[in-house]
């Protein structure tokens, strides 16, 4: 079993329904994948991507409590956080939070861990408790999204002026 | 060399040695007094305590004129040296602001003519005291130079025993800082 | 500020360091808590130099955004440029000539020199030694000179294109390269390391000093030299191979000290790594064009995308999210030193400031990377 | 006893354009040589290599505006530059030239040197508590406690010298040491002191350079700490005279040193001592401290107190024992 395949089975073990665990542990080149992926319109659950194509190894969509539980899987499994990037999608009403995470060693896996949140009254549980490197990312989405990390030490502005009243990276936002 | 000393000739002109050395001496005495007025009556604290630096200079001055070079280097190099700068430091790290004296209202309305009274008669007894009193002329002593080797043998025949304790009130203060300062180590 | 001292009822002052300040480098802003010399806590204050370029990045179209990437780490601005191109073709699928690709790595190498040997020139300077400085900008100044030649400016480039590189390279700067690198090479030793690394006092001033463990590391996220310095052998170009990496021979300079000795030691080695880089790649040049067909318009189709690329400072990481339109619909940045600085407070705690700056340079800090 | 007046007002004359030039000179030969150390050219402008520079400088420095911020102690913030500069200025009186160019041959005068060294410490106290910036306070702290540290062992090795020398007149300990380099004290070998008296030369050195605040020991103006130490706030001519009363603070180190180890106006080879072998001697030494600045970084608080207590002092206290015993011994 290799890492991909690893990290896979932990991950999926947060996900009980029978439906959502994949068929196959190899990287699945085919176009419901990839369909999948793309659309963001899938049940929750571990899916790998094909790397090549994506830079990334493991798609986890997730409900938003969960994102607390897997950045612990992942910190178990020795993984780091590389970066927390929100993403608003307007047309569809919803924000998206998107957290990659990666390993130090030469078994390359990149994961990365989406969930869709609210657009009018975005929550999230913070990982800064799991991940202590998070709080300045969760700061930062808070920044520019307006996402409220429930439980963050300190969520204030980090590079907006602490008396900015808004949040630029919306898609709806006018300077 | 010798050292400075007044000319014997009376009345010097201003333009010559003598006659700045007598504008010197008063300078040092002037010194004196307008540090002890700084250090009285400022404010705030580290002014005073320049004050004190300055009175002590002046006194420095006053010593090297009564042919005690030595003790006037060391009043320079402990009391403006080390003693008021130590005092200035503790200020320094011990106050919270630099926030002016508060002035005592609780003196009665009497301390200040009283004081003045007081002063003004001291000044006048020694006044009277001085000009009445038949000074003898003393001879020149013998190390107003600041010899070294006369310094070391004085401390250590004559003055031996006041070196001795000197040494011990030293090491008394050494050990007192150390046990002050090693108080918030582990 | 009327008060000289603030002293609270446990005795520490706020010292507020930067944002003006000649150790930050720039406009950071450290907040510290301070009991006499020793520092209670420390926390940076960010967004002074805050352009928001992601927002930028959704503005315009792909190729509108390259001229940006440069803005952000200005030392090595190459890196960035090839970050950014790299997640443009993976999305896109373009494929890049191997010329192209190893002028590429060529170029972004020399930059990596320039990066470490100012980084090297500022860090001196933090420990009070100007001399330093000047001889590496020496140096730096040919690498500038050559970069000039080929990409028409010294500090924000704008030299990569998707799909290859805007202009060939020509035999004057390889022959200069070459030149530069047996320079280099002969320096090395004498002005860098027998004056500045094997000095008494530096090695007093930055051994044992800044102890980050593998495990801060990972838990902050840290990467490049600072990753390297504590023991962990993760270098984008061996772990995630891209480009012609794979193809060259070089090593990953990893020392287990975890202290600020270790980091440097680090950046020295990779000047020397990255100098060997550069000459494989040189040998091995193919001939061909250094520019792909590409459409003028790229509109890459929907999908979430990542790449990362090793800067000098460590991996730097572009999460791009398509929505089939002609503007990226998200590009987030994932910039080294912003996850390697969150680590300073925690290991600045009980520091002498003087050891924290000392710390703090250490960590290679481009503050516009930072704050974006 | 001769009185003429025309002696003092010459020495006076003398000696401040001998530290007004040298104020202003040595900071352009400390950037000539910061230059020559670093393959640049250093200042070379304003006159022929430069050498107008100090005078361009000292304009420049003149007719700006001194500002005293608000917050600041008025009265100590004007005054502490010039307290920087009278000892400084005042130490020059005693220091011997050569046999016949000295103000004063007093008797204490290694000891008045001191005396006034300490006295400069009180300007850079009371010029950055009156800042009223915290760079600067904890500057004064350093720069007090570094100069507490450093004094003990300075003045160790002082006494050693006087010892063998017998005398606290700086001309007398001069001339103790004429005729020839074998008779300096740096390498005496005479009266059982064997070739040891380096090691005091050494501590002494590194001590005048903790003293006068120079690299590798300015901890009380680290810029990459505390932006400019106890000068953060000064502009225009309180920033002058601080900077000329450090040159003149290294120029009466040198001068100290000269006279103390390596014989003042003598010369190596008993041949036509005189006042050029003197000046020839500081400017080596100050040459060096400048060397020294533009070669090291700056080492750290804490170790530089630790090298003070821990290194120096034991080893200078020695170094009085040893001399001690020798000259009972012989």
């Amino acid at each position: 079993m290799n890492r991909i395949e690893k990290t896979q089975v932990a991950l999926a073990a947060l996900f009980p329904e029978g439906e959502n665990e994949p068929e196959t542990v190899t990287p699945v080149e085919g176009d419901e994948a990839e369909e999948a992926v793309q659309t963001g319109q899938r049940q929750p659950g571990v899916q790998p991507t094909p790397y090549e194509k994506h830079g990334s190894h493991l798609d986890v969509l997730c409900e938003n409590e969960q994102v607390v539980d897997i950045a612990g899987v992942l910190d178990k499994e020795g993984f780091f956080l590389e970066t927390i990037s929100g993403v608003d999608w307007l047309k569809q009403e919803q924000l998206e939070v998107v957290y990659d995470y990666t390993r130090y060693d030469h078994e390359l896996c990149r994961v990365t861990v989406r969930t869709f949140i609210s657009r009018t009254d975005p929550e999230l549980p913070t990982i800064s408790s799991v991940i202590p490197g998070a709080n300045w990312h969760e700061r930062e989405t808070f920044d520019f999204y307006g996402v409220n990390f429930s439980g963050h030490p300190d969520l204030t502005r980090i590079l907006l002026p602490e008396d900015a009243d808004f949040h630029p990276l919306l898609k709806d936002y006018m300077p | 060399m010798q050292p400075l000393v007044f000319s014997p000739t009376p009345n010097p002109t201003l333009f010559s040695v003598e006659g700045i050395v007598g504008i010197i001496f008063l300078l040092t005495v002037a010194l004196v007094i307008f540090g002890a007025l700084v250090a009285v009556n400022s404010h705030r604290l580290v002014r005073a305590v320049s004050g004190l630096a300055i009175c002590f200079t002046g006194l420095a001055g006053v010593y090297y004129f009564l042919l005690s070079p030595f003790l006037a280097m060391m009043q320079l190099l402990i009391y403006v040296g080390a003693v008021s700068i130590l005092i200035a430091f503790g200020i320094m790290m011990s106050t919270p602001e630099q926030q002016d004296l508060p002035g005592n209202k609780h003196i009665s309305k009497l301390a200040g003519p009283l004081g003045c009274s007081v002063g003004a008669l001291f000044f006048a007894g020694f006044s009277v005291l001085g000009l009445n009193t038949q000074w003898q002329v003393f001879p020149r002593p013998e190390n107003a130079s600041g010899d070294i080797e006369a310094v070391g043998k004085v401390l250590l025949t004559t003055h031996s025993m006041v070196f001795e304790l000197i040494s011990i009130v030293l090491l008394l203060a050494i050990i007192g800082a150390l046990v002050l300062a090693r108080r918030g180590r582990n | 500020m009327t008060l000289p001292v603030e002293l609270r009822h446990d005795e520490t002052f706020v010292l507020n360091l930067g944002p003006q300040h000649p150790a930050t480098h720039g406009v950071l802003r450290v907040k510290l808590t301070m009991d006499g010399e020793y520092i209670v806590k420390a926390e940076p204050v960010l967004g002074y130099v805050h352009r928001m370029h992601e927002k930028l990045a959704e503005a315009g179209n792909f190729a509108q955004f390259m001229p940006n990437t440069a803005r952000m780490d200005y030392l090595h601005a190459l890196a960035f440029n090839q970050g950014y191109a790299l997640v443009v073709e993976k999305a896109a699928g373009i494929e890049v000539p191997e010329r192209a690709e190893y002028i590429r790595v060529i170029t972004v190498e020399l930059n990596r020199i320039a990066s470490h040997l100012l980084w090297w020139a500022a860090f001196l300077l933090d420990l009070g030694g100007f001399t330093p400085l000047l001889y590496a900008f020496d140096d730096r100044e040919q690498i500038l000179d050559l970069l000039e030649r080929i990409t028409g400016s010294r500090l924000t480039y704008c030299y990569m294109r998707f799909g290859g590189v805007y202009n060939d390279i020509d035999d004057e700067f390889i022959t200069g390269t070459r030149d530069f690198i047996k320079r280099l090479r002969s320096r090395m030793p004498s002005l860098y390391h027998d004056l500045v690394t094997h000095n008494i006092i530096l090695i007093k001033r930055i051994k044992d000093i800044g102890f980050i463990t593998a495990e801060q590391c990972r838990k902050y996220g840290a990467t490049g030299p600072v990753a390297r310095g504590s023991g962990i052998d993760y270098d984008v170009r061996k772990n995630e191979p891209f480009s012609i990496y794979p193809e060259l021979d070089f090593d990953i300079p990893v020392y287990n000290e975890c202290d600020s000795m270790a980091r440097y030691m680090v950046r020295m080695d990779e000047i020397e790594q990255s100098l060997r880089i550069i000459e494989q790649a040189l040998d091995k040049l193919p001939d061909g064009p250094v520019q792909a067909k590409v459409p003028k318009l790229l509109k890459p189709e929907e999908g979430y995308y990542y790449s990362a690329v090793e800067t000098a400072r460590g991996s730097l990481g572009h999460r791009l999210i398509c929505d089939g339109g002609k503007t990226p619909y998200r590009l987030k940045l994932r910039s080294p030193t912003f996850s390697n600085l969150s680590l300073f407070g925690e290991v600045a705690e009980g520091m002498l400031l003087a050891d924290a700056l000392a710390f703090m340079g250490s960590l290679d800090l481009v503050i516009p990377e930072i704050d974006r | 006893m001769e009185t003429s007046i025309w002696r003092p007002i010459l020495y006076l004359v003398g000696i401040m354009a001998f530290a007004g030039l040298n104020a202003a000179y040595l900071g352009w030969c400390e950037r000539k040589g910061a230059g020559r150390i670093q393959r640049r050219p250093g200042p070379k402008e304003v006159g022929f290599a430069g050498l107008l520079q100090p005078l361009a400088d000292g304009i420049k420095l003149m007719t700006k505006q001194l500002m005293v911020p608000q917050g600041v102690d008025g009265i100590i913030f004007r005054v502490a530059p010039v307290i920087a500069m009278i000892p400084a200025i005042t130490s020059m009186v005693v220091i011997p030239f050569s046999g016949n160019i000295q103000a004063r041959a007093m008797e204490l005068s290694v000891l008045l040197i001191f005396a006034l060294a300490s006295l400069g410490m009180m300007a850079v106290l009371l010029g950055g508590w009156a800042s009223g910036n915290k760079y600067a306070i904890i500057s004064s702290a350093r720069a007090v406690s570094q100069n507490l540290a450093y004094e003990i062992p300075m003045l160790l090795t002082v006494i050693s010298i006087v010892m063998i020398s017998g005398s606290m007149n700086l001309r007398d300990i001069a001339i103790d040491q004429q005729g020839g380099f074998w008779h300096w004290n740096i390498f005496r070998f005479e009266n059982g002191h064997f070739l040891y008296m380096w090691i005091g030369f050494i501590i002494f050195f590194i001590c005048s350079l903790a003293e006068t605040n120079r690299a590798p020991f300015d901890m009380a103006e680290a810029e990459s700490e505390l932006v400019a130490g106890y000068m953060t706030e000064y502009g225009s001519m309180g920033f002058g005279l601080f900077m000329m009363g450090e040159y003149l603070n290294i120029v009466v180190g040198a001068c100290l040193t000269a006279t103390l180890f390596l014989g003042g106006w003598d010369c190596p080879f008993g041949l036509t001592p005189g006042v050029w072998w003197f000046l020839l001697k500081i400017y080596v030494l100050i040459f060096t401290v400048i060397w020294v600045r533009w070669t090291y970084p700056r080492t750290q608080i804490y170790r530089l107190l630790n090298l003070s207590w821990k290194i120096l002092i034991p080893f200078s206290l020695v170094n009085v024992l040893v001399t001690a015993a020798l000259i009972k011994v012989f």
